[in-house]
């Protein structure tokens, strides 16, 4: 069997999007063990949202079996993964929900993937205190589903208040920035929501600010943070969303192009067409376990974890 | 010796006086070249189906580039136009889902967002050429506070278009796809508003405004003209996108804005104003478009497509950039 | 009859007062020219009328009635039409565009009505017909004409206004004598249709040529207004002076071959863009003039001796060994001087202290890497000494100073280390009268000293009374050489005219 | 009267003003906000932003429209140089910093290469060496060890090093002093100011236009590259696009310092300030508790106040 799937990327702004196409990738070669032929052509720069259009409809002249899509706007592909739907291309979208009613979501609950750290966080914390939040871009759809997920956690919470909530845009250093400003005007806080790479820049201002014992605050997947948590021992949580979200995506889609069949069809989320995969939680509990499995990889790789294809396989019938 | 070089000089005449009617030849010859490499590395991007696509997508871009190019006409820069056409485009969703999603409640919201690409128009043009702020950093400013608005209206992306207006956009018509009309119809849009009294006088300002207000034209005024049209056409561009996109996305035009600057570039117009053709931008946005797809056809590994894309764009604005400049020098 | 009346008009530009106290008295179907030394404040007083400049006091009366020019559209309203002497052209603009800017023709309220803009453009460019070169016609970029033809487009934008007062802020500056002859036709009749002329001008046969009345301008404050018939040159120059006697009467005769026999610059058969197959050689001492029409290859010539574009062929020697200037820089660097009369575009490096203006040729021939202000100091105030230039301080902005001060300096950079040769690129362009008395004492002075001097002049009187010798240029190459007592203004006129 | 008003036109005194007022804003809105140590970390981001303007700055006096939008990538570029080249290890530092200033230099001449030789409007070139160097970072990311910064570096950011102030904020002011020094003591600032005032006069003074844009264009890739080489200091390690946030601050704070973008005219003291009062500003905005979107509209509303200020072009009636 000959599949031809093509995987559309529109941001490189991160390492974690380079290493997401990388493991879509192997994932594709792996088959070959099975005696399926999978050629995967990958379109990854940054584009804009048309830009991205356009991605979908070079994979739709090229002729691919299916697509597999990081999408830069949930809904603005409906139109475009019509067209495909009907050129007879199956379309998955991964890390990002889609509204298209032609496609499925393989990948995270975002708002579940915030609920795991925020309860993590309220417990450390015992229900109550002053929290920060710090976000991504805003206006983006996974940020916006993040902020619904802690926020709906916080609140169950009578003990816990969140004093201010901040915009770092998923950027490092400006995460770096917003903690220093935000431990300068509000030196009494107890915990810090802080997402994706902005918790490795927020943690560095905790640690400059030597309040590493006091403040509890979620972590985040690279193993140069993995390293400096295990080296301060922070009091740290992470949810894991997985670069190799569209690996699992990818072995969805083969099954599907072979036929078969999910156990559950895909119905779930707010657009009802969205499969979710178990979101891995890391904490003192399990940090040593990860730090191993990242050992002897660059400081930028993320701790990772995809379906295999047996895994995948036991969710057809 | 002497026949010789004057032989050569007239060539050169020649070459000029084309190139000054035409400033979008060098455009058009690169868009060819790239049609055809496209066409080489991948037989069906030349089927009429993906040139339709190409054309709906890059639609937008080639309205912003449009927009951006009245602008440099009078030597100025508008770095929000991606920040408004997300502004309209927020606006309209919004407008047109409150309203009942129609076919009057789009009309009606549609007009909305001409207004409001108009009102933003207005506020760029006051701040630049009225309070006589520098454009490049009051127009950076402006696209914030822009985009905070398109934040209120619209938290986050999502809420879809009325299928009407959506499927008109995709839509054919007496076996045409309606972009091809747009096409048509900005094209005659295009050749009018070359001929307004507005487009001379805003090339006249590009040349030099001290000149311009010595000579008695109302100079303030034709710059706000000038971000004033910047806006509308922005605001048609979001109707593409709305079109193209059928949802709302308060931050959908924010990477646009550089792409405008670039196809203005591109197509033959001078940043430092005074002449440019709105044809050549045009053209440029659907260069953009096809070196994007290009470096995906010729089997460039996925690392190395944005490093690429970035030199072929860098490559292609020398080019149009040079043989302009020998047009003009 | 008074059409225009200005009354005690002052402007200051942040602390240089412009203008004190202008006065004029224009009248229907008059042509009145405007004179006064630069910076004197003749263009600014246009200016304020014109509406493009502020007045801070002062009084406009048009036909007796108190008017405020708030602008240049009103001023056009008004029937005021104007020529900048900057101009005021589109470079990417048609000729037709740049004659109807100030009133595009309208079709249907938004559109260019293109037939009436071609139209109303040839009526005006046929008044210059046989002067102006078939390459000015309507469709024509601004840009790509020549200087002189740019100064007659400006002119037909100016009449195209129809307007009833007529302001010309030196016009003629780069025309030649055909084109200024045509113009001045054409002011008579202007004025035969009732209307008022404002003309300046700084050359002295232009505006007793077509001058009815003469209002002097000095420092700022009108001196006085004269019948033409009633006034002559000396009174006219007595009036722009003031009390200072001291300006220097022009040589009748310039001192002949007091140069030696050393030979500073050959030239052979040297070829470029705008001249071609020029000859010549200079010898210490020497002014060598270079005349004719303005344009034909003088300009070039001299550029391409300072490499800024260097000639295409031939041979040049500086004293004895070839030359090579691919650039200014390569050129300084052998001792080459070159002063441009466009000081706005080629001299003055503006918004800058007067210091780095002086210095730039000394850091550069020093080798200096820093820039000590006090021993570039010491270095720089002998030179300006040299010039009586005028300037507060050394740490002020050049674009403090006049014209002519500024020119000074532009002089005075290169007078610090003295050069072998200089060039000079009609260097009193727009210069007033008794800074050009200063600037030709210096440069016999300096032509004493041992300089080989190049100079090209765009008014006769001045190569006449100053060249030793002089290379007539037409069509780009030398048709006459003048020397000793052919010197004559007719032998001049008569290479310069007599076809190429 | 006219004197005073001189004085109050004066780009760094406004600057200083607004810092101070904005600081008293600041700590009024949330105390301590004004505090010493805060005062002190808003100092080192601000010397950051500082360091890449000045690069900036350059260009921008070299007049012909110079500007570099490039500086955003030479700083993520050079934060990733560092980061592999040191690899954690003190030991690596000095050759990691001529690894960066060789990569902004490299960079720089490129631009300069393209705006001289080429004669590309800045805009054009270095939006379109934008483009290339973030596909760059995506290349070079490809399989390379680590991106982790060296202690010592992180602590001269960080870490109080001589009377009680970080190395970053000594090294800001060796650059204000350098800076300072190139433009009004050597003859080779005289030429900056003289191209980006008058390049023709310039050209015709024999000033070598060429090589001292060229050069203009390749210090700002050698200070963008130093700031990218403290950005790795500061936040400890490498990643893709730090440097994407200096872009337009880098060129709000040469404006805020008095730097028109026609060139030939400004400085780089006012700069220093311009990048302080912007920093101060962002972080003010960060931590008064309202929505990102109102953040925003203040922000936006903020900057174009505050630029009435400043450099407001002259009206065409004099
Ligand atoms: N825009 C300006 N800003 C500052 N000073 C100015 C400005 N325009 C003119 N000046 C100054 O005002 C004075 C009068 O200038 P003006 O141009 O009116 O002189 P002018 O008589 O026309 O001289 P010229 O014969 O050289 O044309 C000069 O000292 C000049 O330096
Ligand atoms: N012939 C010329 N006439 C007037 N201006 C010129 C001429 N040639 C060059 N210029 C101006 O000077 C600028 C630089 O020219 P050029 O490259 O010769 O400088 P340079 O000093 O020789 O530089 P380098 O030291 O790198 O050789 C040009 O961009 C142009 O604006
Ligand atoms: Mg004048
Ligand atoms: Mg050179």
């Amino acid at each position: 069997e000959d599949f031809k799937i093509g995987l559309s990327n529109g941001w490189v702004g991160s390492e974690w999007r380079t290493q997401m196409i990388e493991e879509a990738e192997q994932a594709a070669a792996a088959w070959k063990d099975k005696g399926v032929n999978v050629e995967v052509v990958a379109q990854s720069a940054n584009v804009d949202v048309p830009g991205q259009i356009a991605h979908v409809r070079n994979f739709i002249s090229q002729g691919v079996d299916a697509i597999i899509i990081n999408p830069n706007s949930p809904t603005a592909f409906d139109p475009v993964f019509a067209q495909a739907k009907e050129a007879g291309i199956l379309v998955i979208a991964t890390d990002a929900e889609v509204s298209s009613p032609d496609a499925i979501y393989v990948g995270l609950d975002q708002k579940g993937w915030a609920m795991e750290s925020a309860k993590w966080l309220a417990e450390t914390l015992e229900g109550k205190g002053k929290v920060v939040a710090i976000n991504g871009v805003a206006g983006h759809p996974a940020n916006e589903m993040r902020v619904a997920g802690y926020r709906e956690v916080f609140g169950e919470h009578d003990g816990i208040e969140i004093v201010n909530e901040v915009n770092a845009n998923w950027d490092q250093a400006q995460g770096q920035q917003a903690m220093q400003n935000l431990l300068a005007t509000y030196p009494d806080i107890d915990g810090v929501w802080v997402q994706d790479g902005m918790a490795a820049g927020a943690w560095r201002s905790i640690m400059d600010a030597d309040k590493a014992g006091d403040i509890a605050a979620t972590g985040e997947i690279r193993k140069d943070f993995i390293d400096i948590w295990t080296e301060n021992d922070l009091n740290s949580g992470a949810s894991v969303n997985p670069p190799g979200v569209m690996a699992s995506a990818l072995n969805v889609a083969v099954l599907m192009l072979q036929g078969r069949e999910l156990k559950e069809p895909a119905t779930a989320g707010q657009y009802n067409n969205a499969m979710y995969l178990p979101i891995p939680f890391i904490s003192s509990e399990n940090l040593e376990e990860v730090a191993a499995s990242v050992e002897g990889k660059p400081g930028y790789y993320s701790y990772t974890s995809s379906l295999s294809i047996e895994d995948a396989e036991a969710l057809f019938k | 010796m002497t026949s010789v070089s004057t032989s050569t000089r007239q060539e050169n005449q020649g070459f000029r006086t084309l190139l000054g009617r035409f400033p979008f030849l060098p455009a058009l010859f690169i868009l060819v070249v790239l049609l055809v490499l496209n066409g080489i590395f991948e037989p069906n991007s030349l089927s009429f189906r993906s040139l339709t696509g190409l054309v709906r997508t890059y639609m937008a871009l080639m309205l912003l580039a449009v927009a951006q190019t009245y602008v440099v006409y009078a030597a100025e820069i508008d770095l929000s136009v991606g920040a408004i056409a997300s502004l309209v485009n927020v606006t309209i969703i919004v407008l047109m889902q409150n309203w009942g999603g129609g076919g009057l409640s789009v009309l009606a919201a549609l007009g909305v967002g001409v207004l409001v690409g108009l009102a933003c128009g207005l506020v760029n043009g006051f701040v630049v050429a009225a309070l006589r702020l520098q454009a490049i950093v009051a127009t950076f400013a402006t696209s914030i506070f822009f985009t905070g608005l398109a934040l209120v209206i619209l938290p986050v992306a999502g809420m879809p278009a009325p299928t009407v207006f959506w499927r008109t956009y995709g839509g054919t018509f007496f076996g045409i796809p309606f972009v091809f009309y747009a096409a048509v119809a900005l094209a005659f849009l295009l050749y009018l508003f070359a001929r307004t009294r507005l487009a001379t006088q805003l090339l006249a300002v590009g040349d030099g405004q001290q000149a311009a207000f010595q000579s008695g034209l109302p100079v303030t005024t034709i710059r706000i003209g000038g971000y004033v049209l910047c806006g509308v056409f922005a605001a048609l561009a979001a109707f593409c996108i709305t079109g193209d996109t059928a949802s709302g996305d308060p931050l959908v035009g924010a990477k646009m804005t550089l792409f405008s600057v670039a196809a203005v570039v591109l197509g033959g117009s001078a940043l430092s104003g005074g002449f440019g053709t709105v044809a050549g931008s045009v053209i440029a946005a659907l260069i953009i478009g096809l070196i994007n797809s290009l470096v995906f056809f010729a089997g460039t590994p996925s690392h190395w497509q944005n490093f690429v894309q970035g030199l072929a764009i860098l490559a292609a604005l020398m080019v149009g950039v040079l043989v302009s400049r020998r047009g003009r020098a | 009859m008074t059409k225009l009346k200005l009354s005690g008009v002052s402007k200051a530009y942040g602390a240089t007062l412009a203008l004190r106290r202008g006065d004029l008295e224009l009248d229907t179907g008059e042509v009145h020219v405007l004179i006064g030394a630069n910076g004197s404040g003749k263009s600014t007083l246009c200016k304020i009328v014109a509406g493009s400049v502020r007045p801070d006091a002062g009084e406009v009366l048009l036909d007796g009635r108190a008017v405020t020019v708030s602008g240049p559209r009103a001023a056009q309203a008004l029937g005021i039409g104007i020529f900048y002497q900057e101009l005021s052209l589109a470079d990417h603009r048609s000729v037709a565009e740049n004659i109807c800017l100030p009133d595009l023709p309208r079709k249907n309220g938004f559109f260019v009505d293109r037939e009436a803009l071609a139209e109303k453009a040839s009526r005006y460019i046929a008044l210059f017909e046989s002067v102006a070169g078939a390459e000015l016609n309507t469709a024509a970029i601004v840009g790509d004409l020549r200087a002189d033809q740019r100064q007659l487009v400006e002119i037909m934008k100016a009449l195209a206004t129809e307007a009833s007062i007529l302001i010309f802020d030196e016009p003629t500056s780069a025309l030649d004598r055909a084109q200024v002859d045509r113009f001045f036709e054409i002011l008579r009749d202007l004025k035969e249709e009732g209307r008022s002329i404002v003309f300046i001008s700084h050359r002295m046969d232009e505006i007793f040529a077509i001058g009815d009345r003469v209002t002097v301008i000095r420092d700022g404050e009108t001196v006085g207004t004269e019948a033409i018939a009633d006034t002559s040159p000396e009174a006219v120059i007595h009036m722009m002076v003031g009390k200072q006697e001291t300006l220097a009467a022009p040589q009748a005769a310039p001192p002949s071959q007091e140069a030696s026999h050393e030979i500073a610059l050959t030239v052979e058969s040297l070829t470029g863009v705008g001249f071609r197959d020029v000859n010549f050689a200079v010898r210490r001492g020497e002014i060598l003039g270079l005349g004719g029409l303005h344009g034909q290859g003088q300009s070039a010539l001299l550029k391409a001796l300072f490499g800024a574009p260097p000639a295409l062929a031939g041979q040049i020697e500086l004293s004895g060994q070839p030359l090579r200037t691919e650039n200014p820089r390569a050129a300084i660097a052998q001792g080459i001087a070159y002063v441009s009369g466009d000081r706005g575009r080629d001299g003055v490096i503006s918004g800058r202290p007067i210091l780095e203006n002086v210095t730039p040729i000394h850091a550069l021939r020093d080798g200096l890497v820093l820039a000590r202000p006090t021993r570039l100091s010491e270095k720089a105030l002998p030179a300006l000494k040299a010039l009586n230039t005028k300037f507060a301080g050394l740490s002020h902005s050049i674009g403090s100073l006049s014209g002519g001060n500024q020119q000074k300096i532009v002089i005075a950079r290169w007078l610090i280390d003295k050069p072998d040769i200089l060039l000079l690129d009609d260097p009193t362009k727009g210069i007033d009268l008794s800074a050009k008395a200063d600037l030709f004492t210096l440069i016999r002075k300096l032509a004493k000293e041992g300089l080989a001097i190049l100079l090209y002049s765009s008014e006769d009187a001045e190569l006449l009374n100053n060249a030793d010798r002089i290379l007539v240029f037409n069509g780009g190459a030398v048709s006459r050489e003048l020397s000793g007592a052919e010197r004559t203004r007719y032998n001049l006129y008569h290479a310069a005219y007599e076809a190429a | 009267m006219n004197r005073a008003i001189e004085i109050a036109k004066n780009p760094l005194l406004i600057a200083l003003v607004l810092i101070a007022a904005l600081l008293f804003l600041g700590n009024t809105l949330s105390p301590g906000f004004a505090s010493g140590g805060q005062i002190l970390r808003l100092l080192i981001v601000a010397a950051l932003l500082g360091i890449v303007a000045a690069g900036q700055n350059l260009v921008i006096l070299g007049g012909r429209e110079g500007i570099d939008l490039s500086v955003g990538g030479v700083v993520s570029l050079s934060a990733i140089v560092a980061g592999n080249v040191m690899n954690g290890m003190d030991g690596g530092i000095p050759l990691a910093i001529l690894a960066c200033v060789a990569t902004g230099a490299l960079f720089g001449l490129f631009n300069g290469l393209g705006v001289t030789l080429l004669r590309i409007p800045p805009l054009v070139m270095t939006l379109g060496m934008l483009g290339v160097l973030q596909g760059l970072l995506v290349v070079i990311r490809q399989g390379i060890p680590s991106g982790r910064a060296a202690p010592a570096l992180s602590e001269f950011v960080t870490k109080p090093f001589l009377l009680g102030l970080p190395g970053i904020i000594w090294l800001w002011i060796g650059v204000g002093l350098l800076m300072a020094f190139i433009l009004h003591r050597t003859v080779f600032g005289h030429r900056i100011y003289a191209i980006g005032s008058n390049e023709q006069a310039a050209f015709m003074a024999g000033v070598p236009v060429r090589r001292i844009r060229i050069a203009l264009f390749m210090l700002s890739g050698v200070f963008a590259a130093i700031a990218g080489l403290c950005l790795l200091g500061y936040s400890g390690s490498s990643f893709a696009n730090v440097g994407e946030q200096y872009m337009l601050p880098s060129i709000i704070a040469v404006v805020f310092g008095g730097t028109p973008l026609s060139g030939g005219r400004g400085g780089y003291t006012g700069t220093m300030a311009g990048a302080v009062l912007l920093v101060v500003l962002q972080s003010i905005l960060t931590t008064i508790n309202i929505d990102e979107s109102g953040r925003q509209m203040v922000f936006g509303v903020t900057l174009l106040v505050l630029m009435l200020f400043y450099g407001r072009g002259r009206g065409l009636r004099a």
